[in-house]
This record gives structure tokens, sequence and C-alpha cells, in this order.
């Protein structure tokens, strides 16, 4: 196992771990926007790590390019939809209890 | 080891998918499992070396089909008036033993059938493989859907637009604003995303028909996933239903057939048998107008309307 | 060339399709009259063609048969086309005047229709399991928007438990076709039937299992019925005159090729006849009754398609030239004979505003002529002479007489009684009088009406006709009688 | 196939067909067209026959065959037996047609019922003609279809009930008739009438086949001729129409039936074959019981119709029971009862159509002294009703004398006792009827009512009841002369057997 | 006979085995249709493994198959639920058995 393999490797291991550590914030927290913000903030920094370890165990310019791509727009629609959602779930809850 | 892992997981995502689709708590909650049950489906196709398939279960089982689904339980959900949240009707137990038994016993036929089934010489895929030169494709699932058994496609062609016809029959006294409609006040991040997103959707599409000659990709999948552009600008109110359909519209709805058709006629007069490609260019050519066929008409049934147009 | 032949059958209709989604009348008038009117033209070329040259195959694109898919001709295909070309063709202009081009409804109706035929078309051509299997696609998805199309509620539920049992079956099919394709490697029917005869096993038992239950739901063969009185009875005239008389014969079609070309002689799933056998006299029996019991004009009709579709699966096990020219007749007069029944159907609904029996007196005062053509359809349905039910009926009598199954006789028999039944009971609906003393108010039928009533009479006739020009049609149908069922 | 001279039979069945078809389109007005087309219809028929006769008598012969099936021929030919069946239809068609028109003519349907009728009469000449039994089934189920909206005609539950016993009986005999079709082809194929029956080479190994094949088209046969245990739904038949009730009596569907029975007899099975068999004596038995049973019955009607189809059902057995005897005597008396009840039934009919359109006469308590009223009517009744006791010299006595003469002959004298039983009962049944008639004095009520029908339309009613009961008459006082119904039977039966 | 093949053969079987479950359990239309496209999906599961994609590239020929099959399901389902759109503007329920009706 060569120097690439190994962060390749780590990197991966480190994207799922976020990957994980999102869906379990998604399954306990308690109200939507925690939730949110567990999936956002945790998946698009495992999608990121995912993307770069792809890109070290490839070793390609060209594909690193196209995971770079494929993480801009996760994160974009990512954060536009976040957004959507939180927007209606606003509107949907009681303004007393808004956070 | 690892692989096998893997395959095992996916295994069980997809059985315990399908069952939460069909347990699901309401039909809403079901839908959404139904389309994560797409999504790994389309893992498993991977992992089956099937990536044609992987990508069109994604983009059509899983994003399309979804897509459909969701509006259509919106739809009903609105008409109706309420949360149809009446779950899994609690049928007698006289009725659901013996249906769950046979459901049951059928898995257990064919999973045994499918085990003991001796492994034949595969002549169709064989002769695939070994013609594929011929087509001047180098992706045996391109040169079999538009080649060998281009008719087949010819006659999908066919079933889409029967489909796109009949819904059409069926939704003409739909009121009109049965689509979800514009949102009404326009969130600054979606322009932006639509922006981006919608050429890019352009951008695959192209490449995923150009590609589909020799990797992964083709028609249907760039269908898709032009498509899915316009789901998006419709769910966004970019783009609106008009109460008729637009000559260029239909023309565009029969653009794949007729293309299809006359390109196969083409060579009769030569001498050639029906459906014979005169060269690759045709076959490009052909999915051209199929992949335009294809996102106009998934388009239109997303949007139940008999046309679109640019809102106001 | 008569290759092209087979192509114009399918893509003529195709192409008339395309043109008539287009918006201008003309287009559409264009599409009609190139996708239905030249079927019969080329049907009698391709005729000729059979009777010089025989069955024969083409290969699409050039690839031949274990790659490529081909359309196979032979005379029981070409009786379907016919039958495809001249009913299709007649309850289209029957259809003419309901569905004008130019309105909303034709154009929603015209391109579904020009589809269906072209599906059909094609159904009937094609040598290649998977291919069969887009075709029934194509068939259903075309033809249950025409159920739709009467816009009422029954129609709409109607279509949608058919559409639900029509997908499922297609599934139950294509689940029949992966296992075979897994077993021989081939999908054309005609080539499969040499590897099937090398490995024989349970899995394609199971195989061609599956894919009889597919049919048979598609087909609605007792007791998988259930979705089609109220479909067929609901659904505008010309489109349940289609869907009796064509659309459920490709189910049973499907089963002929099947179990009579590509089942090899040998094989236990030939046993399978005598379920079917079973299937039929049950359909047979208990469509009668049903018939007997409704209450509604187009249900007693619908019913009595479950019924008739019973004979063409009693046939299976006699495996004779009689019984193989019986079933051919059958095909042929019940498809005139339903035809009829339905387009004079509604005639009468469209003139009376009920299909009711209880409303339906005095009919030979009202709707002369449908009620006519209502009752030689019958004729034929219940196989009274002279009609061409009679002869097919003869010839099952007498193929079940050969072969010395005498239950299967007392089932016909029993069948074409339970027939006489409801059809009597229908005519005594029509001619009765409310009132013995009514004075009588005929009523002057207008032109569109006379027209209308001239299509289902037209059918009506054929079917009549049928009982006397047997002789040409059965000499050329016998020429395609599978292998084993042909003169020892 | 061959349509020019020799398909003679087929125009004859075309022409009615023809006739039908162009009422049924013409529609309810236009009376005087339909008028016309009915008479022409029935004068060119009669005309066309009369000419197939004399060919006939000089050596021609006819046939139409078309091939409707392989190894299944449709056949229409003239015979003999043809020949004098196709007279008294055509004859009596024409009559009737008169008749039909004076009594129908005011009431709602009419095209529909000349459509049918004379599609009725299509089918009874294609039965009269049919070469082989596969044409007959054809045609004689085509006689069902056809007469069925004739019985139902009134439109009333009783006649819809009534049409429902007729269908139910008919039909299920078609099917007898089918299934005993169905073997015969498979055991012989599809052989011509031929007089003395094509299946004697068979019968060797293939009795009880046979047997049961002759029983099944006995009993389909029989429904219509109205055999015993097959009869009832004749009696229930009467709610249709007078000119009906003559049609199926006379002329067309029980004729057909005991047709039906002299062909199975003599031209399938040959008398001697179904003698061997035993089949001949089953048959007579059958008839001679339907002889006594109908006038037993018949003496229980007080209703006019009834007791004249009740009598129907005893006379008609006649023609099957001398058939059945067998010989040239009985065979003579049979076949030329086919004639002679014919005329003298309908004789009766006609009357009894007259009493009820002209009076509403309906029950036999009803009839007292109306000859002082209808003496016309009157007098035919008195013929008719004297003809079917068999008084000489009218036309039933000769019928009784051969077959009596032939039952000796046959060495069936049993066959005798049955036929002075049954003329014993004739007498009961009938003589009351002529005896009210001229004997018993007017009621005041009947004296008052006013005559229904006058003028124009008195004539088309009693001018073909004089015409039939006239033939009726001359049929029995001419029965030597040449030309007579029974000196062309007796060639036929004697020139051939 | 692989251990890959083994374990999607089985997923394909119990898939099928489900959605005929969810398909005789269901009475909202929406979860017909759902019950049949996973049966769908089932079926092409079968056809792939059994043309081998265990093992490397399938056969091409069942992929093409499954591509169309595909399409055809999405089309199918389309207007399946246009229908029920309409179903439910015409009857007032989206249920092809309503409450009521029991």
């Amino acid at each position: 196992m060569n120097l690439q393999e190994v962060v390749a490797t780590a990197l991966l291991l480190s994207g799922c771990f976020f990957y994980i550590a999102g869906t379990v914030g998604l399954l306990r927290f308690p109200d939507v926007f925690s939730r949110l913000h567990a999936l956002t903030k945790a998946d698009n920094l495992g999608l990121l790590l995912i993307c770069g370890g792809l890109a070290v165990q490839q070793g390609s310019p060209r594909i690193a390019g196209l995971l770079l791509v494929i993480w801009l727009l996760g994160l974009l629609a990512a954060t536009v939809s976040c957004h959507l959602i939180a927007r209606r779930a606003l509107q949907m809850t009681d303004p007393e209890q808004r956070p | 080891m690892i692989a096998l892992t893997i395959d095992a997981i996916i295994a069980i995502g997809i059985v315990w998918l399908a069952l939460q689709t069909v347990r699901g708590a309401n039909v809403f909650s079901a839908i959404i499992m139904f389309i994560v049950f797409g999504l790994i489906m389309s893992l498993a196709w991977a992992r089956l070396h099937a990536p044609d398939l992987a990508l069109a279960e994604a983009a059509i089982g899983a994003g399309i089909t979804g897509a459909l689904l969701l509006v259509t339980w919106r739809r009903v959900h609105v008409l109706e008036g309420r949360t149809p949240q009446v779950g899994m009707a609690a049928r007698s137990l006289w009725l659901t033993l013996p249906t769950a038994l046979a459901a049951a016993l059928l898995i257990a036929s064919l999973g045994w059938v499918a085990l003991t089934l001796p492994a034949e010489p595969a002549t169709a895929g064989e002769l695939a493989w070994q013609r594929l030169p011929e087509m001047g494709v180098s992706n045996p699932v391109t040169g079999v859907l538009l080649g060998f058994r281009a008719y087949d496609t010819l006659l999908e062609m066919a079933v889409l637009l029967a489909a796109w016809l009949g819904a059409r029959v069926v939704a003409s006294e739909l009121r009109p604003g049965a689509l979800p409609g514009p949102a009404h006040e326009e969130v600054p991040l979606v322009g932006a995303l639509l922006s981006l997103v919608v050429p890019i959707s352009l951008l695959v599409a192209v490449y995923l028909l150009q590609a589909g000659g020799s990797a992964p990709g083709g028609a249907f999948q760039g269908g898709a996933v032009l498509a899915a552009g316009g789901v998006l600008l419709c769910l966004t109110g970019r783009l609106e239903s008009a109460d008729q359909t637009s000559l260029i519209e239909r023309i565009v709805l029969i653009l794949g057939l007729a293309v299809f058709s006359s390109v196969g006629l083409m060579m009769l007069p030569l001498g050639e048998p029906m459906l014979a490609m005169p060269g690759v260019w045709a076959i490009y050519l052909i999915e051209t107008a199929l992949l335009l066929s294809i996102a106009l008409t998934l388009v239109l049934l997303f949007a139940a309307a008999p046309g679109l147009r640019r809102s106001s | 060339m008569p290759s092209e032949l087979l192509i114009g059958l399918i893509f003529l209709p195709l192409l008339g399709a395309c043109l008539t989604v287009l918006p201008w009348r003309w287009s559409t008038r264009l599409g009609v009259f190139a996708g239905l009117v030249s079927l019969p033209v080329l049907l009698v070329a391709l005729t000729l063609a059979v009777i010089r040259e025989g069955a024969w195959y083409y290969s699409l694109g050039g690839w031949t048969a274990p790659l490529g898919i081909r359309l196979f001709v032979d005379p029981l295909a070409l009786l379907m086309l016919w039958m495809v070309a001249i009913i299709g063709g007649v309850a289209a202009a029957h259809a003419w005047h309901d569905f004008r081009p130019g309105t909303p409804e034709g154009a929603r109706f015209w391109p579904l229709w020009l589809l269906l035929t072209a599906a059909m078309n094609a159904l009937f051509l094609s040598a290649d399991l998977f291919n069969l299997y887009v075709c029934l696609e194509l068939v259903t998805l075309a033809a249950i928007p025409l159920i739709a199309m009467a816009g009422t509620a029954t129609s709409i539920r109607a279509a949608m438990r058919y559409l639900l049992l029509a997908l499922l079956a297609s599934l139950v099919y294509l689940l029949g076709v992966a296992l075979l394709y897994n077993a021989t490697g081939t999908l054309d029917l005609y080539l499969m039937t040499q590897t099937l005869a090398a490995s024989d096993g349970p899995a394609t038992s199971l195989a061609f299992a599956l894919i009889a239950v597919g049919l048979l739901l598609k087909g609605a063969v007792f007791p998988l019925h259930v979705w089609l009185p109220n479909a067929h009875a609901s659904a505008p005239g010309p489109v349940s005159a289609v869907l009796s008389a064509l659309v459920v014969k490709t189910a049973v079609y499907l089963v002929y090729r099947l179990w009579l070309w590509t089942l090899p002689a040998e094989d236990p799933m030939q046993g399978a006849v005598e379920l079917f056998a079973v299937l039929g006299a049950a359909a047979l029996i208990y469509g009668g009754i049903l018939a007997l019991l409704q209450e509604r004009l187009k249900l007693v009709i619908a019913y009595s398609t479950v019924a008739q579709l019973g004979y063409l699966l009693l046939v299976l096990p006699l495996a004779s030239v009689t019984a193989w020219q019986a079933a051919s007749y059958q095909l042929l007069s019940h498809g005139l004979a339903k035809a009829a029944m339905f387009l004079a159907a509604a005639n009468i609904l469209h003139a009376v505003g009920s299909d009711r029996l209880a409303d339906l007196e005095r009919l030979d005062q009202r709707t002369p002529l449908s009620l006519f053509a209502l009752a030689l359809g019958g004729v034929s349905i219940m196989g009274l002479p002279p009609s061409g039910g009679f002869l097919a009926k003869w010839l099952l009598l007498e193929a079940a007489w050969q072969e010395g199954r005498w239950l299967l006789l007392f089932v016909l028999v029993l069948g074409s009684l339970l027939a006489a039944g409801y059809v009597f009971r229908i005519l005594a609906a029509a001619l009765r009088r409310a009132d013995p003393t009514e004075a009588e108010d005929a009523e002057g039928t207008s032109p569109i009406g006379r027209r209308q009533a001239g299509y289902a009479l037209l059918l009506a006739l054929l079917a009549l006709l049928a009982g006397f020009g047997a002789a040409p049609i059965l000499e050329v149908i016998d020429a395609g009688a599978p292998a084993g069922w042909s003169a020892p | 196939m061959n349509f020019g001279w020799q398909a003679l039979p087929l125009y004859v069945v075309l022409i009615s067909v023809v006739t039908a078809m162009l009422i049924f389109a013409l529609g309810e007005g236009r009376q005087h067209v339909r008028t016309t087309l009915n008479l022409g219809g029935a004068i060119l028929k009669l005309a066309l026959i009369m000419l197939m006769l004399l060919a006939i008598q000089s050596g021609a012969s006819f046939e139409f065959r078309m091939s409707l099936l392989p190894g299944l021929d449709l056949v229409l030919h003239a015979d003999r037996l043809t020949m004098l069946f196709a007279t008294l239809s055509a004859m009596l068609w024409l009559i009737t047609t008169v008749y039909a028109i004076g009594y129908l003519e005011q009431s709602p349907n009419r095209a529909r019922f000349f459509g049918f009728f004379s599609l009725c009469v299509a089918a009874t000449m294609g039965v009269a003609s049919a070469g082989n039994l596969f044409t007959f089934f054809i045609f004689y189920e085509l006689l069902t279809l056809a007469t069925w909206p004739l019985v139902v005609h009134r439109g009333t539950p009783e006649a819809f009930a009534a049409g429902r016993l007729y269908l139910a009986y008919t039909l299920v005999g078609g099917v007898l008739v089918l299934i005993g079709l169905i073997w015969l082809h498979a055991l012989a194929g599809g052989s011509d009438f031929i007089v003395g029956g094509s299946l004697a080479p068979l019968a060797a190994g293939n009795e009880n086949a046979l047997r049961t094949i002759f029983v099944l088209l006995m009993l389909g046969f029989g429904v219509k001729a109205a055999l015993l245990p097959l009869h009832s739904w004749l009696p229930r038949a009467m709610v249709a129409p007078a000119p009906v009730s003559a049609l199926l009596h006379a002329v067309a569907v029980v004729k057909a039936g005991a047709f039906g029975l002299v062909r199975l007899v003599q031209d399938v099975f040959g008398f001697d074959l179904a003698a061997s068999l035993g089949l001949a004596d089953v048959l007579a038995w059958l008839a001679a019981a339907t002889v006594i049973y109908g006038s037993v019955l018949a003496l229980r009607q007080s209703d006019l119709k009834r007791r004249l189809a009740y009598s129907t059902v005893s006379q008609v057995s006649y023609i099957a029971l001398g058939v059945a005897t067998g010989g040239m005597l009985a065979t003579v008396g049979g076949l030329v009862h086919l004639v002679h009840q014919g005329l003298t039934k309908i004789t009766l009919f006609f009357c009894a159509g007259n009493y009820a359109e002209g009076l509403g006469v309906h029950s036999i308590e009803e009839l007292d002294g109306l000859g002082q009223r209808m003496p016309v009517t009157s007098v035919c009744f008195t013929l008719g009703a004297f003809g079917m006791i068999g008084i000489p010299p009218l036309a039933g006595f000769v019928t009784k004398w051969y077959l009596g003469a032939g039952a000796v002959a046959a060495g069936a004298p049993w066959i005798i006792a049955v036929i002075v039983a049954s003329t014993l009962l004739n007498a009961a049944y009938f003589l009351p009827l002529v005896h009210r008639l001229w004997f018993r004095p007017l009621p005041e009520a009947m004296a008052e009512r006013a005559l229904a029908i006058r003028g124009g339309r008195m004539q088309a009613l009693v001018g073909p009841t004089v015409v039939v009961a006239a033939m009726a008459l001359l049929a029995g006082l001419f029965a030597g002369t040449p030309g007579s119904p029974l000196f062309w039977v007796i060639r036929m039966v004697g020139g051939e057997s | 006979m692989s251990a890959t093949a083994t374990i999607y053969l089985l997923t394909a079987a119990a898939v099928f085995g489900i959605g005929v479950y969810g398909l005789l359990q269901a009475r909202q239309i929406l979860r017909q249709l759902l019950a049949i496209n996973l049966m769908g999906g089932a079926i092409f599961l079968l056809l792939i493994t059994l043309g081998g994609g265990a093992e490397g590239p399938p056969d091409p020929v069942p992929q093409a198959m499954v591509l169309t099959g595909i399409v055809i399901a999405v089309s199918a389902t389309a207007f399946a639920l246009a229908l029920l759109v309409k179903l439910q503007d015409a009857t007032g329920s989206s249920d092809l058995d309503p409450p009521d009706a029991e």
C-alpha cells in the first residue's frame, strides 16, 4: 500500500464518518432546523472528503476536476434545498416557537 | 470479501427499502422509500457491471418516476382535500395470510428456479459481442438498442408517445393550475441554482448522448437528465402550463418516432432491409431525436399539461 | 416485394399516428387514411404472396434471428391482420362521426387509435418474445386511454382496474421471458423450440406457466376476466368493438403461438392445454350465465366476450385439422359479430340514451337498422345458421367428436344454448311494447344515424357471409396449421 | 357452384329472402308497395315452382351445390318430395299473405311482421329443397329464428312467455339434431338425401350408433312436429296472430318437423334400415300416442284456437305414423296428409281468425249460432271440420283410408285401432262446434255486435278462407284425378320405391 | 454460480415477493403502483443477474431489455398517475373501492 492509497483510504474513511455523523444527526435531532444543520454541514464535508479521496486514488487531473464539479454541484443543491426546506419549515412553525 | 460485503449491504438495503415501500406508514413516505429504493438499485446495477442501467435507473427509475409520483401525490392530495394517511389498511387475517404465503412461495420457487438454471450459452448475447464492430459503436448496449434490436427501441418510443397521448386524454378536463405553480415568492438562491443547473443538465444530456456510442449513456439517460432540468423549471415556476400543445412541441414529441422510422425506411429503396442503419451518423441522428422526444414527453407528463410556455 | 408489405402494415399506422399528432385537420385526415385505408390494399397483396410462397420470415435490420428481431407471417397471422384491417377499419369509420378531425376529441382519439392498430399489427407479426412484450404494452397503453375517453366515472374506474391488471400481467409475462432467455439464449419464438427440446427442465416449464398466466390475465380468460366486462362495456362504441373483437384476441393468439409453435411437442407443459380447456369451459358457462343476468345491453355483450373466449381455449387439446379450422373460424366470426354488436349497441345507446334492457322497448321502431345488426351479430354468436359462428361451432363440435371428448361436446352445446338465452333476451327486450295498443311513432332515423347503423350492419353482414365463404378462407388457413395439427 | 338454370331451387329460396329484405328496408309506411312486393314475391315464387314442376315432369333435374366447409356442401335440389312440400307451401303462402294483409294491415309493426313472414317462407322453401341433412338443418334453424318474432309479435308478456317456451323447445331440439348430425357426419360423411337412404352399407357394426343418431334426430325434428313429449310449445304459441298460427300449423314449422321425419326415415336411413333397426316401430308408437293424446287434450280445450292447436298435434302425427308404418299404401297416406292436413287446418285457422276479428269470438261457447252471422266462414269451418274428422269424400278420409289400408298391408292392424279411435275423438271435438254454429240460437249480445270486418278487409279475410276450403274440398273430391296431391304422391312413392 | 449472483438472485426474489405482497395488500392505487414498480425492479434484477452481471460485463441483450423495460415502466406509471388524478376528479376518490363501498 503506497502513500497515495493510504491518503485516499484515510480521506474516504473520514468522509464516511462525516456522513454517518450527519445521518445520526438526521435521525436523532429534535426539530427540522437542527436536522438540516447536521445534514448539510456534515454531508457537504463528507462529500468533499470522499471526492478528495477518490481524486487522490485516481491521480488524474481530469477526474479530479470532474469530482470538484460534482462537489460544487452537490454543495449548491444542498444549499438551495436546505434553504427552501428551512423557509418552508419556518413558515409553518408557530411564530411564538420560532428559534 | 469487501466486495461481497458491499453486495450484501446493498442487497439488504434493497430488500429493506422494498419492505418500507410496501409497509410505509403513509403513501408519502412509501414514495420516498421507493425513490431511495431506486437509488440503491442503481448501485446494484453498478455492482452488476451494468453502468448504463445504473444511469438509467437513477435518472428515470428513481428521478423521473419519483418526481411523477410525488407530484401526483400532491395533486391527489390537493384535490381530495385530505391527507391520504390511511396507511396500511388492515385486511382480515384470512386474506392476509394466504397472500403473504403465496408471495413467499413465489419467492422461493423463483429463487430455486433461478439457482438451478443450467448455464446455457447466451447465443444472442455472444453474437452481439461478436458483431458489435459492424455497428460502428463500441458500447454493446447501444449496439443492441439501436442496431440489433432497434425495432424494440422504436416501439418503445411509440409506448412513450402512447403514454403521453393517454395522459392527454385523461388530463383534458383538469382545471388549470394543476401544475405545482410558481413559487409564491422568489427565493434568490433558486435563480442562482437554476442558472447553473439547467445549462449543466443540457450539457450532461448532450454528453451522455455522445458518450453512448462508446461508454455508458445514451438517449434515454440523456433524455431523462434533460427532462430533470425541465422538471426543475416547472417546479420553480419558470415554465407554466399552456392550454394548447404548440406546433413545435408536437413536432418534438413525434420527432423520435418519426426520425427513427424514416431512417429505417430510408434504406428500403436501396434494397437494404428495414431498419438497416446507413451508418454511425444515423445512430446519432436517431439518438438526438429520441433524446428530445423523451425529454419533452417526460416533462409534459410531469406537468400534466397539454403544453408549456415561459411564464410571463 | 412482399417483405415491404409487412413493414407497411406496421409503419403506415405508426407514421399515421405521428401525423395525427400534428395540429392540422389535413394531417389528421392524411394520417388516418394512410394508416387505415392502406391496410386492406397491402393485405390483398400480402395474402396473394402467402398463398404463392407460404409463410416466411423477415429479419429487421438484416440481423438474423438469434441476434435480431424477426417478423413472421403465416396464414394465422394473416387472418388476424385481416381482422384488424376490416374490423378496425369499419369501427374507425363509425368513430369518424364522434371523433371528427379538427375537434379536440378527434385530436385525442386518432393518434391512439392508429397506435393501437400499429401495435396489433406488430404483435401479430412479431416472432420475438421480448418484442412481443413491447407490443403488448403498446396495445395496453393505447387501448386504455381509449376506454377512458368515455369520460364517465365507470369508464375511468374500469380503465384503472384494467391498467393495473395489465401491468401486472406484463410483468409476469416478462418474468417468464427472462427465464426463457436464460434457458435458451434466444428470444425468437421459433428458434427457441430446438433449444427447448434439447434442454428440458422445470425452469422452462415455469417460464411457460408464467407467460401463460400473464397472457390469460391480459386475455381476460376466466377466472382472470374481472376487469373485462366493465372496461368493454363503458368504453365508447368503436373502442368496445375493437377491444372485444381484437385486443383480447392478442393474448389468445400468443397462447396459440407459444403452445402450438414454440413449445416442443413432447414438453410436459403441453399438458397445460387440458387446463386451458377447463378454463375455457368454465369461461363459457360462467360468462354465459352472467351475461344472462346483466341488466345492461353492453354488459351482456361484454360478458358474452368472456364466454366466447372460452371456445378459443377449448380447442387447444383437440389438435386436429378440424380443430384448427374451428379455432381460426371462431376467431374470425366472433370478431366480426361481436364488433357488429358493440357498434349497434353504441348506436342504440346514442339513440335511446340508455342501454338498460328495461329501456329498450320498441327498438324495432326506434333503431331498426341497429337492432337488425345486433340481431344478426347475435345469430352468429349463438352459432345458429346461416352464419360464420355456426360454421365455427360446427367445426368445434366435429373436432370434439373426432377426439371423442364428450364432456367438451356437452359444454359446447350448453354454451351455445346459454348464448341463445342471452341474445334472445336482448331481442325480447327490444321487441317489447310497453303498451300493446300504443300508437306507432316511427321516428325517422337521421342520415347520420343510418350511416352509423350501416357500419354495424356491414360487420354483421360480413359475419353472416362468413357462413358461406368458408371454403376459400379455410383453404388458406389449412396451410398454416401448426405441426401436429395437420392432416394425418 | 352453378348459378344457372340448374340453381332454380336457390332462386326460389332467395325470392323470399329478397322480399323480406326489401320489406325491412321499406319500413312501416308505403303500404301499397309492401303489398305489391308481398304478392309479387309470392306469385313469382309460385310461378317458378310450377315451372320446376313441369320441368321435372319432363325429366329435368335441379341442383345447386356449394361447398360450405371441406366435405360439407350446401345442396338445394328438387326431388318429388321437395315439390310436394314446396308447392303446398308456395300456394298456401300466397293465400296466407292475402289473408295476413287483411288481418294485420291496421296494426303496428307490419314491416317487421311481413319481413319475418317472408323470411319464414324462405326457410320453409329451404327445408323443402334441402338436398342433404346438413342443408336441411341450416334452414330448419333459420326457420326457428324467423318464426320467433312472429310468435312474439303482439309484444305482450304472454307472447314473450310463449316465445320463450318456443325457443326453449326448438333450440334444444336444434341442438339434438346438431349432435346427431355431427355424429352422422363422422360416421358417414355428408351424403345427400337419396330415396332408400345411404346408410345401409354402414349398418353392420354400427347398429347402436345409428339407433342413437336416429333417436336424436327424431327427437330434434319431433320438437317442431310436436311429437308427444315435446308438443307443449305449440298450444302456447297460439297467442300469435291468426295468420301466424296458420303458418306455424299448416305450412311452416310443424310441417318442417314432420317433413324432417319423412326425410329421416325415407331418405337418410331408408325405411328398410329403419325398420330393421326397430326404429320405425318406435316412431310409429310415438306418433300413434301423439295422435290419441292430442285428440284427448283437444277435447278438453274451451278456447277455439287451443282446440285447433291440439288437433294439429294429433293430426300432424299421421304423417309420421304413415311413414313409420312403411309400405306403399301407408307411406302414401302419410305423405298425402302433409298436403291434406295443411289445407284443412289452414281453413280452420282462417275461420278462427275471422271469428276473432269479426266478432271477437275466442272461446267455443261463443260460437253459438254464428252460422247466421258469418255464413261463409261457417260453411268453410264446417268443411274443414268434416275434413279433419275424415268424412268421405273429403281429404281427411283419403288419408285415413290409405293409412288404414297400409297398416293392414304392413301387418300392423293396431294402427287401424288408433285411426278409428282418433277419428271418433276428432268427431267428438269437432262436431259439437259444428252443432253450435248451426243449431244453437244466436245470443242477443252476439246478434247486436257489429261485424268488425267490412269491405275490402272482408274480402281479404273471407276470400282466402273460401279458397283454401275449396282446395281442401277439391283435394278430396278429385283425389283420383291426375294433378291431385294424391296422384302426385302415388307416382312418387310408386315410381321410386 | 458466484456468491454475488446468489445474493442478487435472492434479493430479486425477495423484492418480487414483497411486491406481490404489497400489491395484494394495498388499497390505494398509488401503493399498488409502487408495488408493481417494485416487482418490475425485481424482474430487471433477475434478468441482469442471470445475464452474468455478477461475473463481469453482462450479456448486452438483457441490458437492452431492462433499459427498454425501465422506459416502458415509467411510461406506464406516468399514464397510470394521470389516470389516477382523473379518477380522483371523476369519482372524488383516489381508490378503486372507496371506503363507502365496503
